[in-house]
């Protein structure tokens, strides 16, 4: 048992037009772990993953986030409380430099600021903090270049060091290695390291081993519902879990 | 949403360096370059150019710029903002000739007006997106040219005529068209100067990060339709501005202003000279209203060539005459 | 913007050829109208050709007076029509426009030429406002207007029996504006008004109205609306039966073009007020022939008509007083009597009211239409006296 | 005799038959602009020239070819269509790897280009075309005069709203367009030309809009001007049924012509804007209309 | 062991080659996702792309359709070169594809579904002999085709494309999600499938199921086909299986 919880769901469901997607999945996240969802592919992780981000209304259940119920929240509320999610195809503003990336994040501090009297040069303060975000993902050097021109691996950084910005409570990314070759891989999981200090990640992944070398916790889902959960080690083991993956023949 | 491509297609332009050369109030320098020489063309336009035509580009311009704003930078296809253009105009001619208010408070009426419509109907518009905002947005100002034609204050088809220019501020004549020439020059350049300041403010960078990707911007926290509707008020609002001022300029309000046609013809100025850059519809503007102007003989000629313009616009020329020029230059414009 | 028809004749030429001893005057009229809207026909580049044989009807070129016509069109909308007629005045140097139907766009325009003191003859507009509350020194209304066609067809038609109608009303200011006018005609003949529907403008499907229209009782059905509405009231109370019900149909507003675009088929029957006919007497006929030879065959309204004979008065005015400045010019169009082929003699009021006879006509059958353009039997002739609103009914505040 | 708020029944039955034949003209043209939105995802603005252009060429075939008008029924959305064909092929078929808003801007230009021809050519007075004579007169139906023309009218635009929506629910050719709405690449893979598909559902679209014309010709003017504020009220009728089916745009364009109808009766002025404030409140209520699918 | 070698053992497992995949690449929008796959099948066996999520199979086989947008290479089916044909030439050439995410229209009934698919040729099997094979679908026929079961749509999927006539099938994970005894019937379909002279390639990640239905196993890893298993060498070869497979 978890004893520290800051994320959980109690009988999540969510039905698509005839179908189940997830269907009364439990979950707790505990405060300062890595944990994974994963499962194989139409297991519903991304739907789970959806549901616990808010940008999918469940058809059932509660989720509660430091103790509060958010099971009716907006997304963009459920970031204000600390809890921030990536997108599995790269999410930048194309047409902002890398530093507006950043910075666009930074200035949320701010509020919801809609003075559009003032010059932007007030952002300026914030460069400083977006330089160094930019920086401890690799960017710094494409500080002033349109997001949108930089190659597949670097808005994958950005994207990061953009939600880095919000410093969040808890990270959920949403396959964070799709699409990647194997340098960027590394990279990426050195940054998810590196950041997952003080913070609690749930991640959606497909590499077994990422998930294996990062994540404290793993939850298999299988056809929308909590297959197994534990250490990598137990989870692996489970023979559940390898029918799963490795699937039954069918003599 | 809008657009996606064209900006695609200008991603490689635009590479502004860190921090931008920065002139007078906080502009790059040839944006300074630009603003300066507007205003001298301005200055200068009454002793070359038939001064009502310059206000009537003047007034189309900031239309053009102010919906520009929500098209442009807000990704917003707003098919309907004549009903701003034409209740501003509707009200505040009222206001100068049934009251006998003075022409700034006469303007700041109607001003205000169109910012009340913009709030009640982009509130319903932005529920819905893409086409869907198009077609509701047209619908909205479709009720309101119903009601303007049917409301006893606007004088149904005749319009609100002669409505007096009265005197600025209770004291400076506006009757001569040159004294009313500068009054309008100073409203549009204001107008230009604010849209300029709110591209380029912290609520312009939420909005550029909106328009480009509303999902990540969500998921960074923002509550992205109460920027949007800020900024369908905002270009509601200046469109007001400039149908307000055209009402003075022409001593007239009438059903032309609340038209759907007007709507597109605003689409058209934005289209042609370059969504999304910040000089574009000024060009769009001049160029429509001017082949409006020394066209207007060739009669129904004039509605095909706008239309070919229309379709020459969407299929080829998607940047605009000031997207490609800024390509040209390599420097936003 | 304008269509500068070159018809400058050589007048210096002229001038001394003939040997007169006036000063050389040039004059530059502009005919701004519909070129291609719903009043194209009835207006548009008939009334340029009107102007024109007024043009050289008067010899102007012999009597040293230079015409320059310009045209332009205004697209019935009254901002379009200020835009141009301001840039005449102030640019172009235009001295004196004539015809302007619609009523928003003839307001307008009426501003303009009182604030720039120039001349402006209506022919095309309705409103009867321009002789009344909005009247102004520089404007002539000329051929008819909302007062006269309410008055004409509404007595007639109540005089004719019709005593119980139903209106059937355009909702905006134009189409209450004549519906108020002939209501008050109705009642003063003796008559009542039994329904009324305002149908939104403008519109395309009236037979909901038509059928409220007929299920009302009334004897006769007022038209108060115009153009293209008109049409289609028209057209469409003819497939709903309406007239082969026993009730009339009456157009406040409706031109000899509408009725050819509508045919006779769905025209007859119909009775309407216009001040000029082609087919009225020799004089008409004779002119409408050239009219018509120059105009791709088709007939003057009269709304052409009337640019013809204010255009051929303008010009007497102009001779008279050997210049062409507005106010003495006015003053001499008002002083002088008017005579012309096609409206006989009349006067021009203090208001700025023409004054001359009005004629309620009936739409014929096709039996009885001879040929093209064959489509009026007259029915009555309403005098000059009676045709026209009173001189201290209209609030004209010129008249004290 | 008892009265409906201050409207005998009969009166009340009648305005409803007239709504609906309103509401036919409503239905064809909004099944068009679904037929075509479902597959192309475009915002037909130049439906309403097409609509034009389909009386037009009514009357071009009768006054230039001495073709009747059961002929044009047939000839005339064949034409436009062919038209419509073109139209996409040269034009609509580049945008869409775009933004749909492009469509709706192209069509746009289309619209204003195609009334500008036509203006031009035939001013805007309209002109006369007349009643086929086996449909002139009318029936008496005790409370009102039907003219026997809106009886056909109601009718025949009732068969073909049904024969397409038979022919796309329950056809092998509606089966493919209702797939490639859905899925496009897959229907493809599958071997089925669906640029030829979309080509053809563009065309089909827009003969039924010129089919509504043909229908309209006789009773409303043939003018230029006949399609541009009729097709903002179908937008309007659109925004209400949601795009969603083919059924639920012909019950929205038949269900909003009796409305109107009713607001004909009780309140004349607002019948103009009544599907307006219908949409409004429909927004608010049921944002992807009445029978969307959520957006 | 090099591409070339591969190659050449993959040849002399079997006849003819009915396709052959040489050097394709392939791009998702901007991310290269093909780094040049090759391989090849022969008529009327059954191979297996296999490797870990990401790897490319899903790409190979959209590439083979003709549905990746931006692809590169060579692909010859049947002798015939079709890198540049559109998907409906492709399919007209006689390959059928089954997607991962199954494809069934929502808004069409099973028949519908399943009499979609256009014949392209003959040798198809008949509507009797697809419910012979899927006796479930033939009492739902009237029902909305996601009203299915997951189990039951992919069936559908199935035999919609047994109709066309098409000789290659290209079944992209037809066992996800789905309950072991579904599994089963699915693989027995195969096997049926195989014996009726069907070629099919399969994308897997049930890697027990593959191994009970394949003549051969493409090992997919970055875009590229790294190794070639032939089934009768699978037990020999688990650990590096295991290894490729990252489980």
């Amino acid at each position: 048992m978890i004893n520290d919880v800051i994320l959980a769901a109690k009988g999540l469901t969510k039905q698509f037009k005839g179908f189940v997607a997830v269907n009364d999945v439990d979950l707790q996240i505990g405060r300062g772990s890595i944990h994974a969802l994963i499962g194989p592919n139409g297991a519903g992780k991304t739907t789970c993953f959806n549901l616990l981000t808010k940008f999918l209304q469940p058809t059932r259940g509660t989720i509660t986030y430091n103790g509060r119920d958010i099971t009716r929240m907006q997304p963009a509320d459920i970031a204000r409380l600390g809890m921030v999610r990536s997108f599995q195809i790269s999410a930048v503003f194309p047409h902002l430099t890398a530093l507006e990336n950043v910075r666009i994040a930074l200035q949320r501090q701010r509020g919801d600021s809609f003075d559009f009297w003032r010059s932007e040069r007030v952002l300026s303060g914030f460069d400083g903090q977006a330089l160094a975000l930019l920086d401890e993902v690799g960017l710094a050097d494409f500080a002033a270049d349109p997001a949108g021109a930089l190659p597949y691996g670097r808005k994958r950084a950005l994207e990061i060091a953009t939600t880095l910005a919000l410093d969040p409570e808890m990270l959920l990314l949403d396959e964070p290695m799709a699409g990647m070759g194997h340098e960027d891989v590394d990279r990426i999981a050195g940054v998810i390291q590196r950041i997952a200090k003080n913070r609690t990640i749930l991640m959606v992944e497909h590499n077994l081993s990422v998930v294996a070398r990062l994540a404290g916790r793993i939850t298999v889902l299988a056809r929308g519902k909590v297959l197994a959960e534990g250490d990598y080690a137990t989870v692996s083991k489970n023979p559940d879990v390898i029918d799963a993956y490795i699937g039954a023949g069918h003599d | 949403m809008m657009a996606a491509e064209t900006r695609n297609a200008r991603t490689e332009v635009a590479a502004p360096a860190l921090t931008a050369p920065a002139g007078a109030m906080g502009m790059p320098r040839h944006h300074l370059l630009i603003f300066v020489g507007l205003l001298a063309l301005g200055l200068i336009g009454p002793f070359v150019l038939y001064p009502v035509f310059l206000m009537k580009v003047m007034c189309f311009a900031l239309f053009a710029c102010a919906f520009n704003l929500l098209l442009g930078y807000g990704g917003l296809l707003s098919f309907g903002h004549a009903a701003y253009f034409g209740s501003a105009s509707y009200v505040s001619a009222y206001a100068a000739k049934a009251w006998g208010l003075t022409p700034e408070l006469a303007i700041l009426l109607g001003t205000a007006t169109a910012a009340v419509l913009g709030l009640v109907f982009g509130a319903l518009a932005i529920r819905r997106q893409g086409i869907y905002f198009a077609m509701v947005t047209l619908a909205f100002a479709q009720m309101v040219y119903f009601f303007s034609v049917q409301a006893p204050f606007t004088g149904g088809e005749d319009g609100i005529q002669s409505v007096p220019r009265g005197h600025l501020f209770g004291l400076i004549d506006l009757g001569p068209d040159r004294s009313l020439y500068f009054l309008v020059l100073a409203i549009t350049f204001f107008g230009l100067l604010l849209i300029y300041r709110i591209i380029h403010s912290p609520f312009g960078q939420v909005l550029k990060a909106i328009r480009d990707n509303e999902p990540r911007s969500v998921s960074l926290g923002y509550r992205t339709n109460q920027y949007k509707l800020a900024v369908f008020v905002l270009s509601a609002t200046l469109a007001g501005l400039a149908g307000a001022t055209k009402a003075l300029v022409f001593q007239l309000a009438s059903l032309t202003d609340v038209y759907w046609t007007m709507s597109g013809e605003v689409v058209l100025m934005t289209l042609l000279g370059g969504m999304g850059t910040v000089f574009g519809p000024i060009v769009g503007a001049a160029v429509v209203v001017g082949m409006q102007n020394y066209l207007a003989t060739l009669g129904a000629w004039v509605t095909i060539i706008q239309g070919v313009i229309f379709v020459v616009s969407v299929l080829l020329f998607r940047e605009g005459i000031i997207g490609v020029l800024g390509r040209w230059l390599k420097k936003p414009l | 913007m304008t269509r500068i028809r070159n018809f400058t004749l050589a007048a210096v030429a002229a001038t001394l050829l003939s040997g007169t001893a006036l000063a050389e005057t040039s004059v530059k009229i502009g005919v701004l109208n519909d070129r291609s809207g719903v009043y194209a026909d009835l207006s548009g580049e008939g009334s340029v050709v009107a102007a024109q044989m007024a043009v050289e009807d008067f010899n102007a070129a012999e009597k040293g007076i230079t015409v320059e016509i310009v045209s332009a069109d205004h697209q019935n909308k009254p901002d379009v029509a200020s835009t141009i007629a301001r840039q005449w005045y102030d640019q172009d140097g235009v001295d004196v426009i004539v015809d302007v139907p619609t009523s928003s766009a003839a307001l307008a325009v009426n501003d303009i030429t009182r604030e720039k003191n120039k001349v402006f003859i209506n022919s095309g507009a309705g409103t009867a406002d321009l002789t009344g509350p909005q009247c102004s020194p520089n404007t002539v209304h000329w051929t008819y207007d909302t007062w006269a066609l309410a008055h004409g067809t509404g007595s007639a038609m109540v005089e004719a029996g019709h005593k119980k109608w139903f209106f059937l009303t355009a909702d905006y200011a134009f189409g209450q504006a004549l519906e108020r006018d002939t209501t008050a005609v109705v009642e003063a003949a003796g008559g009542e008004v039994v329904g009324t529907v305002r149908h939104p403008f403008p519109g395309s499907d009236f037979s909901s109205f038509l059928l409220q229209a007929q299920s009302s009782g009334a004897d006769v059905i007022g038209l108060a609306n115009a153009g293209g509405d008109t049409i289609n009231s028209i057209k469409q109370a003819s497939e709903f039966g309406i007239t082969q019900g026993g009730q009339a149909i009456a157009g406040l507003l409706v031109f000899l073009t509408d009725i050819h675009a509508l045919g006779l088929e769905t025209a007859q029957g119909l009775v309407l007020t216009e001040s000029f006919y082609w087919d009225q007497n020799d004089g008409t006929r004779e002119w409408s022939k050239r009219f018509a030879e120059k105009h791709d065959g088709d007939m003057p309204t009269m709304v052409q008509a009337g640019v013809y004979a204010g255009v051929l008065h303008y010009l007497k005015a102009v001779e008279a007083t050997g210049g062409k400045d507005p106010t003495a010019v006015m003053a001499k169009m008002k002083e002088m009597p008017t005579e012309d082929e096609l409206f006989g003699q009349g006067t021009i009021r203090e208001d700025g009211r023409k004054i001359h006879d009005m004629y309620l006509f009936r739409v014929k059958t096709p039996d009885q239409s001879q040929g093209p353009w064959d489509y009026y039997e007259q029915v009555a002739t309403i005098p000059a006296d009676q045709a026209f609103r009173p001189l201290n009914e209209g609030n004209c505040p010129l008249v004290q | 005799m008892f009265e409906l708020l201050g409207i005998p029944p009969q009166a009340l039955f009648g305005q409803l038959l007239l709504g609906l034949i309103n509401g036919s003209f409503y239905a064809l043209l909004s099944l068009g602009l679904a037929v075509i939105f479902g597959l192309l995802n475009i915002i037909n603005f130049t439906h309403g020239a097409q609509y034009m252009m389909g009386a037009f060429v009514a009357w071009m075939l009768l006054n230039y070819l001495g073709i009747n008008y059961w002929a044009a029924l047939v000839l005339a959305p064949v034409i436009v269509g062919i038209t419509g064909v073109i139209i996409e092929r040269l034009l609509i078929s580049r945008l869409y790897h775009l933004d749909h808003l492009y469509g709706l801007l192209l069509t746009f230009g289309l619209a204003l280009v195609i009334q500008g021809l036509f203006r031009n050519e035939y001013g805007i007075s309209g002109l006369p075309y007349q009643i086929p004579p086996q449909l002139s007169g009318g029936m008496n139906l005790g409370f009102m005069f039907l003219p026997n023309y809106r009886g056909w009218v109601v009718a025949v635009s009732l068969v073909v709203c049904l024969a397409t929506w038979f022919v796309i629910e329950k056809t092998r050719l509606g089966a493919y367009l209702r797939a490639a709405t859905e899925n496009p690449t897959l229907v493809g893979a599958f071997g089925i030309n669906v640029p030829r598909l979309i080509t053809l559902t563009y065309g089909f679209g827009v003969a039924l809009a010129a089919f509504a014309g043909v229908l309209a010709a006789p009773i409303y003017s043939v003018n230029p001007n006949m399609g541009a504020d009729l097709i903002i009220v179908v937008f309007a009728v659109v925004v209400i049924g949601g795009m969603g089916s083919i059924l639920g745009s012909i019950i929205t364009g038949f269900g909003l012509g009796l409305i109107e109808g009713l607001t004909r009766v009780f309140y004349p002025e607002g019948s103009a804007v009544v599907i307006f404030v219908i949409m409004a409140i429909v927004l608010l209520v049921k944002p992807a209309g009445l029978f969307g699918r959520a957006a | 062991m090099t591409e070339a070698q591969l190659m050449e053992r993959a040849h002399s497992a079997q006849g003819s080659s009915l396709l052959t995949v040489r050097d394709v690449h392939g791009w998702y929008g901007e991310s290269h996702v093909l780094h040049g796959v090759s391989f090849d099948v022969h008529a009327g066996e059954v191979v297996t792309l296999l490797g870990r999520n990401g790897a490319g199979k899903t790409t190979t086989l959209k590439a083979i359709m003709g549905i990746l947008a931006k692809r590169r290479g060579s692909i010859v089916f049947d002798g015939r070169e079709t890198i540049g044909l559109p998907a409906r030439t492709i399919a007209r050439a006689g390959i059928a594809f089954c997607p991962e995410e199954r494809g069934i229209f929502a808004s069409l009934s099973v028949e519908e579904n399943l009499m979609l698919p256009p014949k392209v040729r003959d040798g198809g099997l008949s509507v009797e002999q697809i419910f012979e094979l899927f006796p479930n679908l033939k009492e739902r026929l009237s029902s909305q085709g996601t009203k299915l079961s997951g189990g039951e749509q992919q069936m559908l999927a199935i035999g919609r494309i047994l109709r066309t006539g098409a000789k290659l099938l290209l079944l992209d994970e037809p066992t996800e999600g789905l309950a072991p005894v579904i599994v089963q019937q699915i693989g027995h379909t195969i096997a049926k499938l195989k014996r009726a002279g069907f070629t099919i390639v399969l994308v897997e990640q049930n890697f027990r199921f593959a191994a009970s239905v394949a003549d051969r196993h493409y090992v997919v890893e970055q875009g590229r086909v790294i190794d070639t298993i032939r089934n009768d060498d699978l037990e020999s070869n688990l650990d590096k299986l295991h290894a490729y497979l990252g489980v």
